[in-house]
């Protein structure tokens, strides 16, 4: 390390609302970011005492080990569900589901929707890599036309296997969210962006405001069998044209 | 008998206010037929005792919510009937898996599939084997009174807390329905009850405590589930509920739960006012099933006649209790039929003298 | 003296090359270097342009890069809602 | 010893209601009580019935298979019950709605007009009352009183001073036409 | 050994291609370790068949996409593991109620709740006992190889059409991901398969056939019911199907299905190298129950020594067999881990000799 | 009857698709309505012999033995899957599913907007009466603010029980459908325009363009506790307030 | 003589009323009979009125309506997509 | 009589994909055969081993608690796995990545420059097939030629005869090695 930080101060480290534990994600995957992201809210808005962390199944499964915070492990499909029951017996924890588009959007559609639309207050992170990362890379509702899949093989065909939903767009309909945006990584301005919306929806929370949807499109460089850059560049030119970043609702 | 306090209501009803006076304070159900009074108890009640009450999505959210009220340290309830039930198994599981309370009511109605709205049995199996994968166990209770019905409700939230596992109420149609006079219990404070050390509460000042049931290293699954099995020792040893009616001189036993036996005990009266030796042996918890007593009651009559509204699911527990010492027919009505006392007596004549 | 730095743990750093891409000043690179797990690391190339931006390290999968900047206050940008 | 009842007729004719009112009274005067409906699908009317057991010792079944007294309202429910009916047993009919007698000779055949009697009361829901104050006089099994006071129970906050009058005066009613 | 013809494949891929040469022609699935490359060996071999496949957004959906295409007389699969066959019992309930055939993989894994995704046996109570609501079972197949997976799939279609039931084929995370060599069977066309009277293609020139559990009717319900209960009875006379290897002079006999029979297998060959007089039963159908083989065996032999990989569940139909005849012990490792060949020889040692 | 039908056509009678029993609903339910068109529509477009009736549970639980078609009965919530598994094997089928709020857009949400999605050639009929019939009166995903039902007895108060759910507008965002419309029979015009909406979903399907969706607000003077003719009004004055009218999508 | 005019089958009516809000002639009424089922049946009480529309029967719910018109054709309003 | 392998090293290092040629080359030789992967979450990388079984009659256990041959292609593996090799039991250890020889007496230790040699033949990630070729000198259970027809089978559609080529000559130069 040829620069001696004697005389700097520190910017940049380690949330104090993550423990020392490694992310168990693949080398480049955005699941990693945002995780990261999450703790930093936390961090900023001082609630790590209060904070419960709902993890799905899904490459993300074992994040509630790696929050110096209270956790647990939802269901398939079923962490918003587990979310109520939590925030509504104890409405002074904040607490927040991290779901990729299998459990929130595929099998969770119910609880995802239900609780958006009772407009609990509680945040909800959406990780839509287009891809299930855990199970292998087969199908997810998000994946794009034509984008191959181990359940796909000849690529998504829309008038057999569907049509990438655009879950924040549909929770947009509903009366009660206060806040629904899609963010991206895939870029410094979007990175920054993302990183604050995140901390728009956690602080809605703790200013009671309610219900939040942070729809992210990030990668998956090991299922998409793209290097890191590759999938970056596949972000911003492709995958946005069928999921358009953006606020669908603020009434913060 | 006391004129004073005693409360018509029905089963359902009763269940509903039974889970309020034992603290339960989180309520999460999805209407079904034959336990919708439970449900709507609950709406109108459990809000006025500060709790709260949801009507979720769907039987599978409903679990879930419990999985969360549970994992938060409440006293959580849900209720259901069969089709609902089966919904829920994969919850139930997770809920094993987590180590979380949780009371699990089930009014029992005819099936399989859509079936019918009217009284049966048929979840046995379910209940007592596991319904949902993996191995674990609930205890299950089974009433047949509605002030029983009371009692064992107020119970389940106790050995839910004690153990640290889902307990089931296996009810029926017609203990969800019928109406009976009940002495309410009196209410517990929730605030009373033992903090739960493990609940997620915010890690303030202390480590972060985690709920769960993934394990991903066998080795580490293992020795929780072998930790969970030595508590399943515990509960068969300890939590053994069952009545035995007029059974010391019996020669054919009736071996009976829920409405059903109380219908045989009926049946029991008739036999001996007609001279026939009918007793009656009545599990109170269904898992853990009482052995023991069947056991030693098979070792001195000739026949235990186990009676279910189901095509005979108890009976290979009464089975595996008498091992061939004593004959141990079925007789059994299906799809919401409800046998009779006569129907059971006209039964136990085959076997008696 | 440059205006920021960075320090990356190398057993933390899975290789992946985010860091590089994000970085405005083309301060890093891939090392020759693997580490434990057998990963190819990061590492500075050009210590001396780096403005202490943090921005290698918001885009870091896997929080292995902490940034240190000179004491004078300069206008921070730590994903911090300003 | 268990006194067992059946109410059956139309779905809207208030058996149910009959039945939980003599269920409450029963409970109110001690005794122990079952009150068990019959299951058919929610919301679709037709026939309906209950069956409730009133007893000074703990009840084993709810389920009857021969009632000691039955309400008949309409005549498919006579056809369906009498078959059943204890030995000794007491049926109160319907007159307004059935012509036919009881068929056996073992058991009690009480004809009251309860819809032209409810009607006269200026309320003709109140059939039910009437057969209500008919059988507890029938079967002796509780006084009219505990029932009048089940009444005020389960309807008075409900409905008011006026339905609860009226429903007194039709269990009187029943009560003087057996 | 013949050296042509066998192709090496994993069990997934295997029950997969048998599912085809079967001639089902639709299958629903869901993803889910460790069966996936079921799913995915589906996703690109069955559109080539002319087959119908979907990957559902859920595990309901999957099944309740099987009872459709069941209702309209097409062989139709799913397949899951553990956690997703317990959201799956709704449906099974209704596709028994409805008496639509219909074949279900379980490739189970370690439990309960998320548990992992190592292999275990821990839902063969599920599986054989009713996991959903209501009086129905299903034929539980528990193949020990892959070529026997293969055959024992075609046989699964075979029987879900001649009783009109679902048929399971309860398998385990290790013969899903283990590949072996296996002869593939030749293809049945579905064309040629005989018609299904009841099946819903249009009521062209007859009366409306109308596929369904709901009988509101209770004395109707029950009549169904008890007929399907005599079907049940027929399954149990025909359909028991079981091995015994080398039990003829044995002296402790190891009963165990599945993955677990196989190395039972090994433990036998290991012991009688020792010396030890030990034999094996193995159940390939674990509903219905082999109770009279061992009836048979437990005449003979001191001791029945169950192993499975689960915390004792088949154990509960070995006693009921054996009525306390002989000594029947148990063996088991939970959450994923597989006993080895050593470790049951070990425990047989303690009853053997 | 004083007049002669001597000298006249018949030009309305039981649609030739129904058979001859009774509809279960109860006096003045416009379930019966539906039903009556849907028979009406397969007659038209003569395609009794090769239309599958999946009926849902729910006050219509029975539909499927009334109409001289084949027929089901889903579990509650599942329709949308069994039509799919239906069709899927035998596209020539004419399927249907007709489903209450509770099946359709509670318990069934992940089902009826995954089909939607797939854009299965099916048409779905969807029952809307803000209410749980069969059950007894229970509050149903689209039960008003504020209204009464037998589990909101104070009335449905939004930030606790949910808000009313517009499912034709969520499925409208969705790429696939063809068709998707909410309509009501409060009046003539609305009741002839019902009509319509019915049989163009089944003849998109007939013509192999996709999925309907036909959305009708309908009344349940029972559970309302209600008369007919004031449920009626308590249609075209209060409930269009939340449900607007209309076509969503129309792709055909 | 009339354009049209309805028949109603007493059995299948429940008495609901809705017929008689329907009909743009006013040509309906609720009778005083009862049915088997002891609900009150719609009857026509201005037959001469009756232009053989269909409203009625089509808000129906029981479809306890048939309507009949005289032979000469007019513009049919059977739910008919003209 | 079954000859039992374990294939173990890092993700990444290709055990999996080297006991899977090693069964089919038994499959197509004409032996009984068991492929058997180890557990763990998919796409994680870490250390993978998978165990191999071939016989001339009918496989019991996949699961072998004592294998004949033991592969090794990282220091973990060997820790781990060096025990349970049967007394006579072959090892074959990566030299290029691991440093010590086998502890026990009772086993033939080969070492194998894996990854020296695969770099040499300009094949970094071949390595694994040097391993597979060692082992199958090291055992002679099925020739070297079956493995090398299974190599075309397994992966000839997929990657293309220059892989083929490069892999056959790995097989040669790790069958060479022992
Ligand atoms: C009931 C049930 N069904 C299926 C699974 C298997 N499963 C685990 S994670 C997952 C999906 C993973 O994809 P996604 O949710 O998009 O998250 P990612 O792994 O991509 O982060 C599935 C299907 C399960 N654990 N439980
Ligand atoms: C799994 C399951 N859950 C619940 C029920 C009970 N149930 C039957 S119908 C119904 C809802 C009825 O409401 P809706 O779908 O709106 O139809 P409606 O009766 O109003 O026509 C419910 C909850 C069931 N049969 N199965
Ligand atoms: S599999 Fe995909 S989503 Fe999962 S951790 Fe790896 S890169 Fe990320
Ligand atoms: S972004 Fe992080 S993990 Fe990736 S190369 Fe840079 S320092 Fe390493
Ligand atoms: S309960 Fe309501 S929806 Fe059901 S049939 Fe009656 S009026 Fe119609
Ligand atoms: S057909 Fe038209 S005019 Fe005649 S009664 Fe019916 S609605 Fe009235």
């Amino acid at each position: 390390m040829p620069v001696s930080t004697e005389n700097m101060v520190r910017v940049f480290g380690r949330p104090e609302s993550l423990n020392e534990s490694a992310f168990s994600y693949c080398p480049g995957c955005h699941h990693g970011v945002v995780t990261r992201m999450i703790a930093q809210a936390i961090d900023e808005l001082n609630i790590r005492e209060r904070t419960v962390v709902i993890a799905p199944v899904g490459c993300s499964v074992s994040m509630y080990q790696w929050f110096r915070c209270d956790g647990t492990q939802a269901a398939h499909g079923r962490a918003c569900a587990i979310a109520t029951g939590i925030k509504r017996v104890n409405p002074d924890l904040i607490v927040f589901t991290y779901q990729g588009d299998g459990a929130l959007a595929a099998i969770g559609t119910a609880e995802s929707i239900h609780a958006a639309n009772r407009g609990e207050n509680i945040t909800v992170v959406f990780i839509n890599n287009q891809i299930y990362g855990m199970t292998g890379g087969q199908m997810a509702p998000t994946t794009l036309l034509g984008q191959w899949a181990t359940s796909c093989p000849e690529g998504r065909d829309g008038r057999l296997a569907g049509h990438p939903i655009r879950f924040a767009e549909m929770v947009a309909q509903l009366d009660a969210p206060v806040y629904v945006t899609r963010q991206s990584l895939f870029d410094q301005k979007r990175l920054i962006a993302a990183g604050r919306a995140i901390k728009k929806a956690f602080r809605y929370q703790v200013e009671e405001k309610g219900y939040s949807l942070v729809e992210v499109l990030t990668n998956c460089p090991t299922n998409w069998r793209m290097g890191t850059l590759e999938a970056n560049k596949h972000l911003a030119e492709v995958v946005v044209n069928t999921f358009p970043l953006g606020d669908f609702v603020d009434r913060g | 008998m006391a004129k004073i306090d005693k409360v018509l209501m029905s089963g359902n009803e009763a269940m509903a206010e039974a889970a309020i006076c034992a603290g339960c304070r989180s309520y999460f159900g999805y209407p079904i037929t034959p336990q919708n009074e439970l449900l709507e108890y609950m709406s109108a009640h459990m809000p006025n005792a500060g709790g709260v009450f949801i009507q979720a999505e769907s039987e599978i959210a409903a679990i879930n919510m419990c999985y969360g009220a549970a994992a938060a340290g409440m006293r959580t309830m849900t209720s259901s009937s069969s089709p609902g039930i089966s919904l829920k198994t994969e919850g139930i599981s997770y809920i094993a898996g987590a180590d979380l309370p949780c009371v699990v009511v089930n009014v029992v109605r005819g099936g399989p599939g859509l079936g019918n709205i009217a009284p049966a049995q048929g979840d046995y199996f379910q209940a007592t084997k596991g319904g949902g994968h993996g191995d674990y166990h609930m205890i299950v209770l089974a009433p047949s009174t509605i002030p029983e019905s009371v009692e064992l409700v107020m119970l389940a939230f106790e050995l839910a807390d004690r153990y640290r596992g889902p307990v089931m109420v296996l009810a029926d149609g017609m203990l969800g329905q019928m109406m009976e006079p009940v002495v309410l219990p009196e209410s517990i404070d929730p605030a009373t009850l033992p903090a739960k050390q493990w609940a997620i509460t915010g890690a303030r000042g202390r480590e972060a405590n985690l709920v769960t049931s993934f394990y991903l290293d066998p080795v580490e699954l293992n020795e929780m589930d072998v930790r969970r099995e030595e508590r399943y020792r515990e509960i068969e040893k300890n939590e053994v509920r069952y009545e035995e009616y007029k059974t010391e001189d019996a020669e054919v036993v009736v071996a009976a739960f829920g409405s059903m036996a109380r219908i045989s005990r009926t049946a029991v009266r008739m036999a001996r006012s007609e001279g026939i030796k009918l007793g009656l042996l009545r599990p109170i918890s269904v898992w853990p099933f009482p052995y023991e007593p069947l056991r030693a009651l098979s070792r001195r009559v000739g026949t235990i006649l186990t009676v279910e509204m189901n095509a005979g699911q108890m009976v290979e527990d009464v089975r595996l209790a008498v091992a061939e010492r004593a004959e141990t027919p079925f007789y059994g009505q299906l799809g919401g039929l409800v046998p009779s006392p006569n129907d059971i007596l006209r039964e136990v004549k085959r076997y008696a003298g | 003296m440059p205006k920021g730095t960075v320090i990356i743990d190398d057993e933390r750093c899975k290789g992946c090359g985010l860091c590089l891409v994000f970085c405005p000043e083309d301060v890093l690179e891939m090392s020759e270097e693997l580490n434990r797990s057998g990963d190819r690391v990061a590492c500075m190339k050009d210590p001396e342009s780096c403005i202490g931006c943090a921005l290698c390290a918001q885009a870091c999968p896997d929080i292995a890069i902490e940034v240190y900047r000179d004491k004078k206050p300069a206008k921070g940008n730590n994903g911090e809602d300003r | 010893m268990d006194s067992t009842f059946v109410f059956a007729g139309f779905g809207g004719q208030g058996v149910i209601l009959a039945g939980k009112l003599l269920a409450q009274a029963g409970t109110d005067h001690g005794l122990h009580v079952t009150w068990l409906p019959s299951y058919g699908p929610e919301m679709r009317g037709g026939t309906a019935n209950c069956t409730v057991v009133l007893s000074d010792e703990p009840i084993g079944s709810p389920v009857v298979d021969n009632p000691g007294a039955l309400v008949a309202m309409n005549l498919p429910s006579l056809d369906r019950f009498e078959k059943a009916v204890l030995a000794e047993g007491a049926v109160v009919i319907n007159s307004s709605l059935i012509s036919r007698k009881v068929e056996r000779e073992d058991i009690r055949g009480l004809a009251v007009a309860m819809n032209d009697i409810a009607v006269s009361l200026g309320s003709p829901r109140a059939a039910n009352m009437v057969a209500l104050g008919a059988v507890v006089k029938a079967t002796g099994v509780v006084p009219l009183d505990a029932v009048k006071g089940a009444v005020k129970k389960m309807l008075g906050h409900k409905a008011g001073a006026k339905l609860v009058e009226i429903n007194e005066r039709a269990l009187d009613e029943g009560y003087n036409a057996v």
